[in-house]
């Protein structure tokens, strides 16, 4: 791990403007918790947070959105403005470029999504027992999600300049909508994988969640889907050229 | 070079002539931008590729108003399948997409390129810009509201066989149609041009529009359910879908229907009086207004 | 003339740094630099060419940032592509603004430091913002830097390893005059250690007063290379032109007229316009025939010797 | 009345005083404005367009007042930025005919006079092309022929030749020669490149640090001085001992010699020098004062 790299990356994604706005918006799922606790409405809360404030809000919003934001802003940025150059004219393998700045984004995202998590699902759980087990499952599966979906768009930062909308796409016209209607896809979605690892961890009856993948392949596929796209970004760093224009 | 002249021949001079004319100052100015910025809404005077998603979601806008039409050609009795009032909710996302991607052509591009600096040098204000663009959306969004609402109100008149007696009997209708289209498309533009003036980079800004109807519906839309309707229900005040589906029922003087499949269920549900959702539209209306004003005067050009 | 060198601080190294072999880089149909060859050795090398002559790509091959579509292109020995291992002994400074608009001055040459691997980064900092004269500015953000601050925080990074070959593009861009002079003297006394560096410029006036050697491409060719006076005296196709004033123009001008070398001699207001397509002999004859016929020169002046006139004539060749 | 003039002009931020109590009076001309990085070259410019407020002081432009009367004066100036402020995907054609309606013009004048501002500026069928296709060259035209057609009475150029090569700097400078003494507009240009101001301008105003040094004509700052330049082909060594020998005072300076020159002798004393040793003859020139020793020594001479 190139420590340098990693806090240059680090300074780089806490002073853009764009974090501010997602830290902003972790708030959102916060404040519903707390509307539904104050409110107590007579909606089971293990359901409530597997399906609506997790698994659609969280899960299905915010962690692809932040990994978004974060992983574009790491090293695509750079690469437009210009700066990245500073780097890559560094006597150090690319792989040591790329690497710390991958950990720094999933840490980045991890940690925030990790918060959002807990606390929103404490808050509206309020102390029930298969809340705390949902919890628990989601915690694990963000984590894993934040990790895949970081490779992701990072790897997607390093092949083209229109990364951050290419990835809008994928968020909402993907996962949204081709995989709720056409179930055949749900192998190939970053969000069913997540669903799929929170449903295995957090084990509660099977009304509770909406997802329908396998928990080992889903873990399977996640595992081959970052390393596929951590080496890919490699290789693709490895044989960048800049130009004139670039 | 000079002018020679003789009998026969004369050398005429191409040199540069000074401009005596009129100079026609500021409101010159802001017009020609707006009428600019309205052309450029739909990608004229722009490549072909720019007029693509312009004129694909106005047709996209029109085509209910169309069908109506094209019934009213076909059958004249048959029942009518949109109404004035409930137009607009089948257009909304339409007109959202096109806010989203036209608001970021409008005062993105100009930030990108850095052409604000040669208008602010100009005899242009910088409020002067922002009201060229507000209103330059805004008139563009009538090709997708008051427009259809025209061939709508056609594709009715044509189903009557008095074509004259439904327009005496129906001209009420009209007010109502343009007050509520013209104000919900001041709104739309303003919401989408505040939060495209905020950054010069397109994916950004329309990402930015769409983010923000979309997750005040969603929010809106969680809230009113596992909340119910006496405190859920002014959650939809988040939302600018319903707030404009709200002042649009107002305007018009109906209810929302306590119909489950209905569009304006949700507003059913909610049990707020009508006016509360024109009253923050006008909120809506007076902070965007200040978040745009607030952006030029702080840009550095 | 500079000081005769110091000590190198530098190893000795092959004796070319940079070796180019007949290297073209094609984007599609477009050609961008077809078939160039040249070696550079210690000194100050400046890259020339119209706008879009191939220049950039150039320098970015150097850099090893892009791959050459045929030819090799080797610095230090070693391929420069795929190769990041040259930076070790490479300075860049690249021709766009940006640097992290976030980091102080002093973070970011401290940031280069320590990416290179130095033992004692901050004392290797410290002497590069010295050299380009920053200390005043280094704690503040370069975002609030101005362009000719930039640059030199630029510079400073570049140069913090101490490398053997410094490439730079276009580093006078937006350099007020007083921050050229510095540079300038920089440059020359970084050569004089045995250091190889290009630079690219469009501002003919410094490259004349700083390189001593340069190469010229134009529309991806390599036009002409060397020191511009020889490079002049070879286009023997061109008349060079002295204009002369002294106190008697017209005796002079007979005199002149009898030397073989002479072409032409125009007699206007207050000079002498005299042509030869001979340098050596014409320069060497104006000042025995003047004195012979008794005449002072009073001014001499080449019409056409200065790299201006040397790149136009090769540009529109 | 003086084209321009300022008293007290003063713009401070936070820590940083960008123009100190600037006084300034200036005839129409080609005035060219040098200082060092941050002198405040921008931000006079910028207060002149009326794109910053001044913090203290008054300026008259043109015989208006810049802070009360800002978009009247801007109706007769014109603007070319140092950095870029073309939309790319519009032809010059349209962009500068949209620039001359902004700037006052009615549409046939707007028209008409954009052709002739493009011919006068070089640009030819490429002008209905986009200009995203264009070459540094032709944007930089294409920048001054905005600024330029409305027929401004002055014209304020940041770094005109700014990324251009050697032929296009040509051709940019010998156009701004032109603008300023066939068409008879005042330009104030500032420039890095001392050569180009030089070759340009008739006029020249110092800044450093906010505060005028000198303004005056050109030729005060490039006086002959006493000091002779001579060049020789090949090593000038022996001629050098040669001279000091014969009681001249002579110095190196790279490839040249300088001599001090005291009286009309030592002209002989060189030709003969060089015709004894043989020696090629390149150069013997009496030295200019150079803009560039302004800048040599400390500020404020």
């Amino acid at each position: 791990m190139n420590m340098p790299i990693a806090w240059l990356t680090l300074r780089q994604l806490l002073g853009a403007k764009r974090t501010l706005l997602l830290v902003a918006a972790a708030l959102l799922p916060i404040t519903l918790a707390i509307v539904f606790r104050l409110t107590d409405p007579d909606v089971e809360p293990a359901r409530f947070i597997a399906q609506t404030l997790l698994g659609r809000l969280v899960v299905g919003t915010m962690l692809p959105l932040a990994a978004l934001v974060v992983g574009t802003a790491a090293l695509g940025s750079e690469i437009e403005d210009g700066t990245a150059v500073y780097l890559l004219s560094k006597p150090l393998p690319r792989r040591v470029i790329l690497l710390p700045k991958l950990a720094v984004c999933a840490g980045l995202t991890l940690a925030m999504m990790l918060v959002v998590t807990v606390v929103a699902g404490a808050i509206a759980a309020g102390g029930e027992e298969d809340g705390a087990a949902v919890i628990l499952g989601f915690a694990v599966a963000v984590a894993a999600g934040s990790v895949v979906y970081s490779a992701l768009f990072v790897l997607l930062s390093v092949y083209t300049t229109r990364a951050f909308i290419s990835g809008l796409i994928y968020v909402f016209l993907w996962e949204q909508v081709v995989t709720r209607i056409f179930t055949g896809t749900r192998i190939l979605s970053v969000r069913q994988y997540t669903i799929a690892v929170a449903d295995g961890v957090a084990h509660v009856s099977s009304s509770v969640f909406d997802g329908n993948l396998d928990t080992w392949k889903a873990v399977v596929m996640m595992v081959v889907v970052t390393i596929a796209a951590t080496y890919f970004a490699i290789r693709r760093l490895e044989r960048f050229e800049i130009g004139e224009t670039a | 070079m000079s002018e020679r002249q003789s009998a026969s021949g004369n050398i005429y001079d191409l040199g540069y002539r000074r401009y005596e004319g009129v100079r026609l100052g500021r409101r010159h100015a802001v017009v020609t931008l707006y009428l600019h910025s309205l052309r450029a809404a739909f990608g004229l005077g722009r490549p072909a590729t720019a007029k693509i998603v312009p004129f694909g979601l106005a047709i996209l806008a029109l085509i209910p108003a169309t069908i109506q039409l094209g019934i009213a050609a076909v059958a004249s009795d048959i029942v009518e399948l949109y109404s004035h009032s409930g137009y607009y909710s089948y257009v909304q996302w339409i007109i959202a997409l096109f806010v989203a991607a036209v608001a970021p052509e409008l005062v993105g591009r100009d930030q990108r390129s850095r052409t604000l600096t040669l208008y602010f040098s100009r005899s242009l204000l910088r409020v002067d810009y922002a009201i060229a663009k507000v209103a330059a959306l805004t008139t563009a969004l009538f090709v997708l509201t008051l427009l259809p609402q025209f061939v709508l109100f056609l594709g009715r008149a044509f189903a009557q066989d008095d074509l004259v007696g439904y327009a005496r009997d129906n001209w009420r209708d009209l007010p109502p149609i343009i007050a509520s289209g013209v104000l919900l498309c001041f709104f739309m533009a303003s919401i989408a041009i505040a939060i495209a003036s905020q950054t010069k980079r397109r994916a950004f800004a329309t990402g930015g529009v769409l983010a923000y109807f979309a997750i005040s519906l969603a929010m809106a839309g969680i809230l009113l359910a596992t909340l119910g309707g006496d405190t859920g229900g002014w959650a939809l005040l988040l939302s600018g879908f319903h707030i404009a589906q709200g002042f649009t029922l107002w305007i018009f003087n109906i209810e929302p229907s306590s119909s489950e499949t209905s569009s304006t269920y949700d507003l059913y549900q909610a049990g707020l009086s009508l006016w509360v959702y024109c009253v923050a539209a006008l909120v809506y209306l007076a902070v965007c207004l200040g978040i745009i004003y607030r952006r030029y005067q702080g840009i550095s050009a | 003339m500079p000081a005769p060198p110091p000590p190198t601080a530098v190893p000795a190294g092959p004796a070319a740094a940079i070796e180019v072999a007949k290297v073209s880089k094609w984007y599609g149909n477009v050609v961008a630099v077809n078939d160039i060859s040249f070696t550079l050795g210690a000194g100050i090398t400046g890259l020339l060419g119209p706008n879009g002559a191939g220049k950039s790509t150039m320098l970015h091959m150097l850099s090893g940032f892009l791959r050459p579509s045929a030819g090799s292109v080797r610095v230090l020995g070693q391929s420069a592509w795929k190769n990041p291992a040259i930076y070790a002994q490479v300075g860049l400074v690249p021709e766009r603004e940006a640097v992290y608009p976030f980091l102080t001055g002093w973070e970011f040459v401290r940031l280069s430091a320590r990416l290179q691997g130095l033992p004692d980064p901050d004392a290797a900092a410290r002497r590069a913002i010295a050299e380009v004269d920053l200390a005043s500015a280094q704690d503040r953000p370069t975002g609030g830097y101005s362009k000719g601050m930039k640059q030199r925080v630029k510079i400073a990074a570049a140069i913090v390893h101490d490398p053997r070959i410094l490439v730079l593009d276009e580093p006078f861009n937006g350099a007020d005059p007083r921050q050229r002079l510095h540079m300038m003297a920089m440059l020359r006394r970084m050569a004089a250690e045995g250091r190889t560096i290009v630079f690219s410029s469009h501002i003919l006036e410094e490259v004349e007063r700083l390189a001593e050697d340069v190469l010229v491409i134009v529309s991806g060719r390599l036009a002409a290379s060397g020191d511009f006076r020889e490079i002049r005296r070879l286009m023997i196709d061109r008349p060079h032109t002295f204009n002369v004033r002294s106190s008697d123009n017209r005796r002079l001008a007979a005199v002149l007229v009898g030397v073989p070398a002479v072409t032409g001699v125009d007699l206007e207001d207050t000079r002498l316009s005299v042509r030869s397509s001979d340098f050596g002999a014409l320069t060497r004859a104006l000042a025995p025939l003047a004195r012979e016929a008794g005449v002072s020169l009073f001014e001499v002046l080449p019409a056409d010797e200065s790299l201006e006139s040397v790149f136009s004539y090769l540009v529109k060749r | 009345m003086p084209m321009l003039e300022t008293r007290g002009l003063t713009k401070r931020y936070p820590g940083v005083t960008a123009l100190d109590s600037l006084d300034l009076s200036l005839e129409p001309g080609i005035i060219g404005l040098v200082g060092a990085n941050g002198a405040g070259k921008s931000t006079l410019i910028k207060i002149l367009l009326g794109l910053l407020e001044p913090t203290e002081g008054t300026g008259t432009l043109l015989g208006f007042d810049i802070a009360a009367q800002g978009p009247e004066v801007r109706q007769y100036v014109g603007y070319m930025p140092e950095h870029d402020c073309l939309p790319p995907d519009m032809s010059a054609t349209d962009f500068v005919g949209h620039m001359a309606r902004i700037s006052g013009l009615p549409r046939t004048a707007a028209r008409e006079r954009t052709a002739e501002t493009l011919r006068h500026v070089g640009l030819f069928e490429e002008r209905y092309r986009e200009i995203k296709g264009y070459s540094t060259g032709m944007k930089q035209r294409v920048k001054l022929a905005q600024a330029l057609v409305h027929d401004p009475r002055l014209m304020l150029l940041d770094e005109p030749t700014n990324g251009l090569d050697p032929a296009g700097r040509d051709e940019m400078l010998d156009l701004v020669r032109r603008t300023g003494s066939e068409f008879g507009i005042a330009i104030l240009m500032s420039s890095h490149l001392l050569g180009e101001i030089e070759r340009v301008c008739d006029h020249l105003v110092v800044i450093e640090g906010g505060r005028l040094v000198r303004s005056g004509p050109i030729g005060e700052f490039t006086a002959r001085t006493g000091t002779l330049l001579v060049e020789i082909d090949g090593d000038h060594a022996p001629l050098l001992a040669r001279l000091k020998a014969a009681g001249l005072r002579v110095a190196e300076e790279g490839r040249a010699l300088l001599i001090a020159f005291d009286d009309d002798r030592v002209y002989d004393l060189v030709r003969d020098g060089v015709a004894e040793l043989d020696l090629g003859l390149v150069r013997i020139e009496q030295r200019r004062q150079q803009l560039e020793d302004i800048f040599r020594e400390p500020a404020g001479v």
